[in-house]
C-alpha cells in the first residue's frame, strides 16, 4: 500500500487501456538489456508509446556497506559497479579519499594510474561495441573487439593479477610497481590498435543496414542532454564539448593533449563515432604517457590508519560511461560517514524515456545499447 | 594539492582566506560527536582530538565571494550558511526557498548541470537530514554544493522542474531516507520494491535487518543470515 | 491375381525411376541439411577469428550426426494452451512444401525426378505454400513473441515473394520455356548463362531469395534481440529440428533455381569451348586434391579415432576422384568394351552433378558471406526495400528485356549490344529510384507511422 | 486403373474436407481445410493433364488468397467474436437457400447426363501438349482486349485498397 504521506498524483489519469495498446515487458531476463533491466514498454502496434524502466534487481546497497568498512577495505566494493570498468573506478574513489586526506599520489603513481584508466576506457568501449553490433545483428564486430580487449586484460593481470575486477590502486598511489616489460606491452597493444579501429568502421561505420539501424535512432538533443544531466559519450553525442579530463584535469591528464570528439545530431550514429574516436584518443594518451613514465615512490607517506579530518568531499572523474562522482562525507573516524556514487549509466538511463518514444522495438535495442549502462552501476 | 589549484573554485579561494599549511592538527569539528550539535554542522566541539597520524586536511572554512555575496542579495537570511571544505563551495540554505534557489542557480549562475542529488543522515542532529544538491556550470566550470536541512516529517520541495535529472535522484532519495518531495511527478521507490518497508540507508537501519516480513511473502525464505 | 500384379507392376512403370530419385534425394536432404549447418557455423567461425565446432570428429566433421541425435532425444514440448492440430502440422507443411519442390529441380542431364513442362512455376507455386508453415506454427504455439513472429515473416515472404517471381521472369524471356531442363539445354545452345544476359535480375533474385528463406540480414521474424526466436519459440526436440531442416532445404532450393536459371544448371562454364576441356578433370582433381589434404591433416589430430575418421575421410574423397575421372578414362583404360561404353556415357551426368553442386554450394557460401557481414534490417526498412525498390525494379528489368529482345528480333540490333543497353538503361532507373528513397527519408524528421519509414541512407 | 484410384482419391478428400470447413468450430482448422480441398481440386486438374491449371490453382488460391484469408483470421482474432455471437435465428433462410441450390445441381446433372461419359471410360487418352504456351498464346492473340481489361480493373482494385489502408493509418 502507498506510503500515505504521499498524495496520490492528482494529474496522473488512469489511461484507460487503448484499444490496440499492449504492454510489451522487456527484461529482466533479456539477450539485450545488458543486465537485469526491465523495460515496460507501451506499445501501439510495434511503435514505442511509453516505456518506463523498473531497476533495482542488482541492488547490494553498496553504500549502506561503505559505512561499515575502513576507507581501504571498502576500495575492492568499488571495482563491483560497474565491472566493465573497474579500473576508473577505483581511481575515482582513491582520488576522492586522498582529496579528503588533503595527500597526493607522486607523479610516477599518477602516470602509470593514466596509462592503466586509459586502458581500461579502450576496453569498456570495446566490449560496448561488440554486444551494441550484436544487438543490431551484426555478428562479427564482436569478436574483433573482445580479442583486441584479451590483450588489454592480459595486461593488467599481469601487473594486478586480476583481469576484471583488479582493485588496481590504494589511496596514496599505487600498491605494486609496473611489472618489467609492462611498457613494451602497452606500446604492443597501442602500436596496431589504430588500425583494428579501422577494421571496426570498414564493418560497420560505411555499412547501408548500419547507417540505416542507427542515424535518427535515439535523438537526444543539447539542451535535453544537459537538463537530463546526461554525461560522457552520450552528452559528447549530442554536441556538447565537455570532458572532465579537460575540464578539471586529475590524475596525469593536464600533462597529454588529446582532442575531445563531439557529434552534431545526437543519435545513435554519433554516439558510436564519438567512442570510436574516443578509443583513438585514449590510445594516443597511453603512447605519449608511456613514453616517459617519471621515476620516483609510487605510495604517497599517508600511513597505515587512514583518519582524515571532519568534512566532505565531492571528487568526479571522466569514467567510460559518463561523469563518475564521489560525495565521501568523513566524521574524523577511520570508516566514512558516508559514500555517495554518482552513477553515470543510471542518470544516462533516465533520458532513455525520452529517447525511445515513437520508434519500433527494434530500435529499443539499439537504445539499450548505445546508452552503454551496466546494470551493477545503475543499482549499486 | 596540486591537482586541486587547476581545479577552477568559485573566485578561486579568495586571497587570504587561503587555509593555513594543514601542519597544526585540525581542530576537532567532529560533528557526530557533540552531544547537541548545535546547528553549525563544523561547531567545535571538544571531542577527542584525532591522533595528528595522518596529515590533517584542510578544514571547513567560511567562505565569502561575490558568489555567496549574489546569492545573500537576492535570497538574504535563506542562505543560512556559506562555507568551503577543500577547496569546495557549500551553501547551506533553507528548505522554503529551495525551489526559487535552484531556479536562480540555473537562469542567473547558469549551474545548468545537476551532478547529483543526495542526502546524509546525522541522526543526532534535530534537522536531521542533509539535502544535498552538487550543481556544475558547463559555462563557468564551477561547482557549487547546496544543502538543506530536514526533519524526516518536513517535505523538501522538489527540483525535477529545473532539472530534470533530479526525478529519479530524488526517488532514491525517498528510497534510502524516506524524504518527501512535494511537487515530484511519481515518486516512488527506485531501487526496492514497493511495498519495502523502512529506509535501508538510516543509520537506525542496521545492516543486517531485511524487510522480513517482503522476504518471507514474496521470496518464501525464511530471511535473517 | 497374377494378371492384376502384372497391371499393376506395368501401371507402375514409369514411375520406378522417379521413386528411386526421389527416396536418394529425401534420405540424403537431411545430411546435406546438416552439414550445411556445419559449414555455416566453420565459415562463421574463421570470419570471427575462431576455430568453430572442433570436438566432435576431426575438425568437427561428426557434429551435424551429434546434433541430430541431440534434436532426436530433446524433450518435446508441446505448449498446454497451444491447439494441437495446428501446432503439429505446422512444421510438418514446411517440410512438405519444401520436399517437394525439389521435385522438378535438374541435378544433373539424366538426374531429375520430373521434368514438368510448367518446371519453374512448380517450384515457385509450391515454395510459396512455405508461409503457411510458419504462419499457422507461430499462431498455434499461442504466445505473443510467436503470433508477432509470425505475422511478420508472412508479411515478408509475400513481399519478397513478388520480387523473385518478377525476376525470374527476366531470365525466362531468353528461355522461352518453363522446363528447367530446357531452360539449362537453352542456355547451353545460346551459349550465355542467363546471368549475363539479365545480371539486374540475378541481383534481385539473390535479394529476394535471401529475404525469402528468412536469413540474415532479413532474418526479422526469428531476431533474437527482440523477439527471441520469433515463431520457433514454443517448438523444441524434433518439431523444431523439422523446421530447421525446412529452412535449409529452403535455402538447397532457392539456391539450385538460381544456378538452373541464371548460373547454366549442371553445364560446365563455356562448355562449347574445347580449348577449356580440361575443365572436365576439374572436378577429379579437386576431389584428388581434397583427399591428398585430408590425408596430410590426418596425423594431426589429437585423438586417435579423430586420426581414423580423417583417414576415412581422404579415402571417400579418393573415391570420388575415382568415380568423377572413370568416365573420361574408361574407353583408354578398357578399349571398346560395353562396360568402357557404358561409363563413358554417364560422363555428362556425373560432371553435370558435381558442377550443379559446386554452383548450388558457392551460392550458399554467398549466403553466409552476407549473413556475417551485415547486421538486421529494422522490419519497416525492410519492407520498404521490398515494395519501393525491388519490386519496381524487377518489374522494369522485365520490361527492359523485353525491349532488348524486340531490339534484337524485330530491329536487328546485335544481341549483346541490345542487353548491355537494356541492362544500363535497368541500373539507370535503379539509381534514380534509390535516390528518390534518400531524397524522401532525409526530409522526414521523426521516425515514420506505424510502417514507419525508418532512415535508408 | 491407377487414374481411377487417384481420382476417387482427389475427390472424396475434396468433398470431405468441404464439409469439414463448414463444420469446424475453430475457424483456422476450417481454413485449413479449406486449402485441402482447393489442393484436391488442384490434383483433379492435374490428373487431366492441365498442368498450367493445377499451378495456378496452387498459386493463386492456396499460395495467394488463403494466405490472406489466415492473415486476416490472425489479425482479427475472429476466436473471440467466434464466441459472442451466434446467428441461431437464421438458420431456415440457409436451409432454403441449400434446398434451392441442391434441386438445381440435380436438374443440371440430370438435364446433361447424356453427354457425361459412362462409369467405366478412361480419361482423355491423349494429353494435352504442353498448355502453358496455348495458354498464353491464346491470352495475348485471340483474347487481347478482356486480357487488358482485365488488367486495368486489376490496377483499379489495387489502388483503390492502397488509398484505403493509407487513410486509416
Amino acid at each position: 500500500m502507498a506510503d500515505p504521506r504521499i498524495p496520490a498524483p492528482a494529474n496522473v489519469e488512469t489511461t484507460v487501456l487503448g484499444a490496440d495498446e499492449i504492454i510489451l515487458n522487456m527484461g529482466p531476463q533479456h539477450p539485450s538489456t545488458h543486465g537485469v533491466l526491465r523495460v515496460k514498454l507501451r506499445l501501439d502496434g510495434e511503435k514505442v508509446v511509453g516505456s518506463e524502466c523498473v531497476i533495482g534487481y542488482l541492488h547490494r546497497g553498496v553504500e549502506k556497506i561503505a559505512e561499515h568498512r575502513t576507507y581501504t577495505q571498502f576500495a575492492p566494493y568499488v571495482d563491483r559497479m560497474d565491472y566493465v570498468a573497474a579500473v576508473s573506478n577505483g581511481l575515482g574513489y582513491c582520488e576522492a579519499v586522498e582529496k579528503l586526506l588533503g595527500a597526493e599520489a607522486p607523479p610516477r603513481a599518477r602516470v602509470v594510474r593514466t596509462i592503466l584508466t586509459e586502458l581500461q576506457r579502450i576496453a569498456s568501449h570495446l566490449f560496448w561495441l561488440g554486444t551494441h553490433a550484436l544487438d543490431i545483428g551484426a555478428l562479427t564486430p564482436l569478436f574483433y573487439c573482445l580479442r583486441e580487449r584479451e590483450e588489454i586484460l592480459k595486461i593488467f593481470e599481469h601487473y594486478c593479477g586480476a583481469r576484471l575486477t583488479t582493485h588496481a590502486f590504494r589511496i596514496g598511489g599505487l600498491q605494486y610497481e609496473t611489472y618489467d616489460g609492462f611498457e613494451r606491452d602497452v606500446v604492443q597493444f597501442c602500436e596496431p590498435f589504430d588500425k583494428r579501429v579501422d577494421d571496426y568502421e570498414a564493418l560497420l561505420t560505411s555499412n547501408r543496414i548500419w547507417l540505416a539501424r542507427t542515424k535518427g535512432i535515439g535523438v537526444l538533443s543539447a539542451k535535453d542532454a544537459i537538463d537530463y544531466g546526461a554525461s560522457g559519450p552520450v552528452i559528447r553525442g549530442s554536441g556538447v564539448k565537455w570532458d572532465i579530463r579537460k575540464a578539471m584535469p586529475y590524475a596525469a591528464y593536464s600533462d597529454y593533449e588529446f582532442e575531445i570528439p563531439t557529434g552534431e545530431n545526437g543519435d545513435t550514429f554519433d554516439r558510436y563515432m564519438v567512442r570510436l574516436e574516443e578509443m583513438r584518443q585514449s590510445r594516443k594518451i597511453c603512447l605519449q604517457a608511456v613514453a616517459k613514465i617519471p621515476a620516483g615512490p609510487i605510495m604517497a607517506r599517508i600511513g597505515k590508519v587512514l583518519k582524515p579530518p571532519p568534512g566532505e568531499v565531492y571528487h568526479a572523474i571522466e569514467a567510460p560511461k559518463g561523469e563518475l562522482g564521489y560525495y565521501i562525507v568523513s566524521d574524523g573516524t577511520t570508516q566514512p560517514y558516508r559514500v555517495r556514487i554518482r552513477p553515470p549509466s543510471l542518470i544516462n538511463l533516465e533520458a532513455f524515456d525520452k529517447m525511445v518514444r515513437g520508434h519500433l522495438i527494434a530500435d529499443v535495442v539499439a537504445i539499450i545499447g548505445t546508452l552503454d549502462i551496466v546494470l551493477g552501476e545503475v543499482d549499486r | 594539492m596540486a591537482n586541486d589549484s587547476e581545479e577552477k573554485q568559485p573566485a578561486a579561494t579568495p586571497p587570504g582566506e587561503k587555509p593555513e599549511a594543514p601542519a597544526h592538527p585540525a581542530s576537532p569539528p567532529a560533528a557526530a560527536a557533540g552531544a547537541t550539535p548545535p546547528a553549525k554542522p563544523a561547531a567545535p566541539v571538544a571531542a577527542v582530538p584525532p591522533k595528528p597520524a595522518a596529515p590533517a586536511g584542510p578544514k571547513p572554512a567560511p567562505l565569502d565571494n561575490e558568489l555567496t555575496k549574489r546569492y545573500k542579495s537576492k535570497f538574504g537570511d535563506a542562505i543560512l550558511e556559506t562555507w568551503t571544505d577543500r577547496n569546495q563551495a557549500i551553501l547551506v540554505v533553507a528548505r522554503q526557498k529551495l525551489a526559487q534557489i535552484a531556479r536562480f542557480s540555473l537562469k542567473d549562475e547558469e549551474f545548468d548541470y545537476l551532478a547529483d542529488l543526495t542526502a546524509v543522515d546525522w541522526p543526532r542532529r534535530e534537522k536531521r537530514f542533509d539535502v544535498v544538491l552538487n550543481l556544475y556550470s558547463m559555462k563557468k566550470n564551477q561547482r557549487l554544493r547546496l544543502k538543506v536541512h530536514v526533519t524526516p516529517e518536513e517535505a523538501v520541495p522538489s527540483v525535477t522542474a529545473v532539472w530534470s535529472t533530479a526525478n529519479w535522484l530524488e526517488r532514491e532519495v525517498y528510497d534510502m531516507f524516506g524524504i518527501i518531495f512535494e511537487g515530484h511527478p511519481d515518486l516512488k521507490r527506485l531501487l526496492l520494491p514497493e511495498e519495502w518497508q523502512g529506509y535501508p540507508l538510516r543509520k537506525d537501519y542496521d545492516i543486517l535487518t531485511q524487510d522480513t516480513a517482503w522476504v518471507r511473502e514474496n521470496l518464501g525464505i525464511e530471511s535473517g543470515q | 491375381m497374377m494378371h492384376l500384379l502384372q497391371t499393376s507392376l506395368e501401371a507402375l512403370k514409369p514411375f520406378l525411376l522417379p521413386l528411386i530419385f526421389a527416396v536418394t534425394i529425401v534420405a540424403v536432404l537431411p545430411l546435406i541439411a546438416g552439414y550445411i549447418v556445419l559449414m555455416e557455423r566453420k565459415v562463421m567461425a574463421h570470419m570471427q577469428v575462431r576455430l568453430g565446432p572442433m570436438r566432435v570428429g576431426p575438425h568437427g566433421l561428426l557434429q551435424p550426426i551429434a546434433d541430430a541425435v541431440k534434436l532426436l532425444l530433446k524433450e518435446d514440448i508441446i505448449p498446454e494452451s497451444a491447439d494441437r492440430l495446428v501446432f503439429w502440422l505446422a512444421p510438418l507443411l514446411t517440410v512438405t512444401t519444401a520436399m517437394l519442390a525439389m521435385a522438378a529441380l535438374p541435378f544433373g542431364p539424366g538426374f531429375q525426378i520430373a521434368d514438368l513442362n510448367i518446371g519453374l512455376l512448380f517450384v515457385v507455386g509450391i515454395s510459396s505454400m512455405g508461409i503457411f508453415g510458419i504462419v499457422l506454427g507461430g499462431w498455434a504455439s499461442n504466445s505473443h513473441y510467436s503470433l508477432l513472429g509470425a505475422l511478420r515473416s508472412a508479411a515478408q515472404l509475400v513481399s519478397y515473394e513478388t520480387a523473385g517471381g518478377m525476376a525470374i521472369v527476366g531470365a525466362l524471356l531468353f528461355a522461352g520455356t518453363l522446363s528447367l531442363r530446357n531452360i539449362v539445354e537453352m542456355q547451353e545452345n545460346l551459349g550465355v548463362w542467363f546471368i549475363f544476359a539479365a545480371p539486374v535480375g540475378f541481383f534481385i533474385y539473390l535479394v529476394a531469395s535471401i529475404a525469402e528463406t528468412n536469413r540474415a540480414p532479413f532474418d526479422m521474424p526469428e531476431a533474437e534481440s527482440e523477439l527471441v526466436a520469433g515463431y520457433m519459440t514454443e517448438y523444441s526436440g524434433f518439431r523444431w529440428a523439422l523446421y530447421f531442416l525446412a529452412e535449409y532445404t529452403n535455402v538447397v532450393v532457392v539456391a539450385s533455381i538460381a544456378t538452373t536459371l541464371f548460373l547454366g544448371g549442371w553445364l560446365r562454364p563455356f562448355p562449347h569451348t574445347h580449348a577449356l576441356d580440361f575443365l572436365d578433370e576439374f572436378p577429379a582433381a579437386l576431389m584428388l586434391g581434397l583427399a591428398v589434404y585430408s590425408l596430410y591433416r590426418a596425423p594431426k589430430q589429437p585423438v586417435l579415432i579423430q586420426k581414423l575418421v580423417m583417414v576415412l575421410v581422404a579415402g571417400m574423397f579418393a573415391a570420388f576422384a575415382v568415380i568423377l575421372l572413370a568416365p573420361m578414362v574408361a574407353t583408354h583404360v578398357a578399349g571398346a568394351t560395353s562396360i568402357a561404353m557404358m561409363v563413358a556415357s554417364w560422363k555428362p551426368a556425373l560432371l553435370g552433378g558435381f558442377w550443379f553442386l559446386l554452383k548450388i554450394f558457392l551460392y550458399i557460401y554467398l549466403f553466409m558471406w552476407l549473413r556475417f557481414t551485415f547486421p538486421r534490417y529494422r522490419f519497416d526498412q525492410l519492407m520498404r526495400l521490398g515494395w519501393q525498390f525491388l519490386i519496381p525494379i524487377s518489374i522494369v528489368n522485365v520490361m527492359a528485356i523485353g525491349l532488348g529482345l524486340a531490339l534484337h528480333r524485330v530491329w536487328g540490333w546485335p544481341r549483346g549490344l541490345a542487353l548491355i543497353t537494356t541492362t544500363l538503361i535497368t541500373l539507370l532507373i535503379a539509381a534514380a529510384l534509390a535516390h528518390t528513397g534518400e531524397k524522401k527519408e532525409g526530409s522526414e524528421a521523426m521516425v515514420g507511422e506505424f510502417w514507419g519509414s525508418g532512415r535508408d541512407a | 486403373m491407377l487414374d481411377r484410384v487417384l481420382f476417387d482419391l482427389f475427390a472424396g478428400l475434396a468433398i470431405l474436407s468441404a464439409i469439414l470447413v463448414v463444420t469446424r468450430r475453430n475457424v483456422i482448422h476450417s481454413a485449413i481445410f479449406l486449402i485441402t480441398a482447393l489442393l484436391a481440386t488442384a490434383g483433379i486438374f492435374l490428373q487431366l493433364h492441365a498442368e498450367f491449371l493445377f499451378i495456378v490453382q496452387i498459386i493463386l488460391y492456396v499460395g495467394g488468397i488463403m494466405v490472406l484469408f489466415i492473415f486476416v483470421i490472425m489479425l482479427v482474432n475472429l476466436d473471440v467474436a467466434l464466441h459472442q455471437m451466434q446467428f441461431r435465428r437464421q438458420w431456415w433462410v440457409g436451409l432454403l437457400l441449400a434446398i434451392a441450390l441442391g434441386a438445381e445441381t440435380v436438374a443440371a446433372i440430370y438435364i446433361g447426363r447424356l453427354s457425361l461419359p459412362g462409369p467405366n471410360s478412361a480419361p482423355p487418352a491423349t494429353a494435352l501438349e504442353p498448355n502453358t504456351e496455348l495458354v498464353g498464346r491464346a491470352l495475348f492473340t485471340g483474347y487481347m482486349l478482356p486480357f487488358e481489361i482485365a488488367s486495368v480493373l486489376l490496377l483499379v482494385a489495387m489502388i483503390g485498397a492502397v488509398v484505403m489502408a493509407k487513410r486509416r493509418t
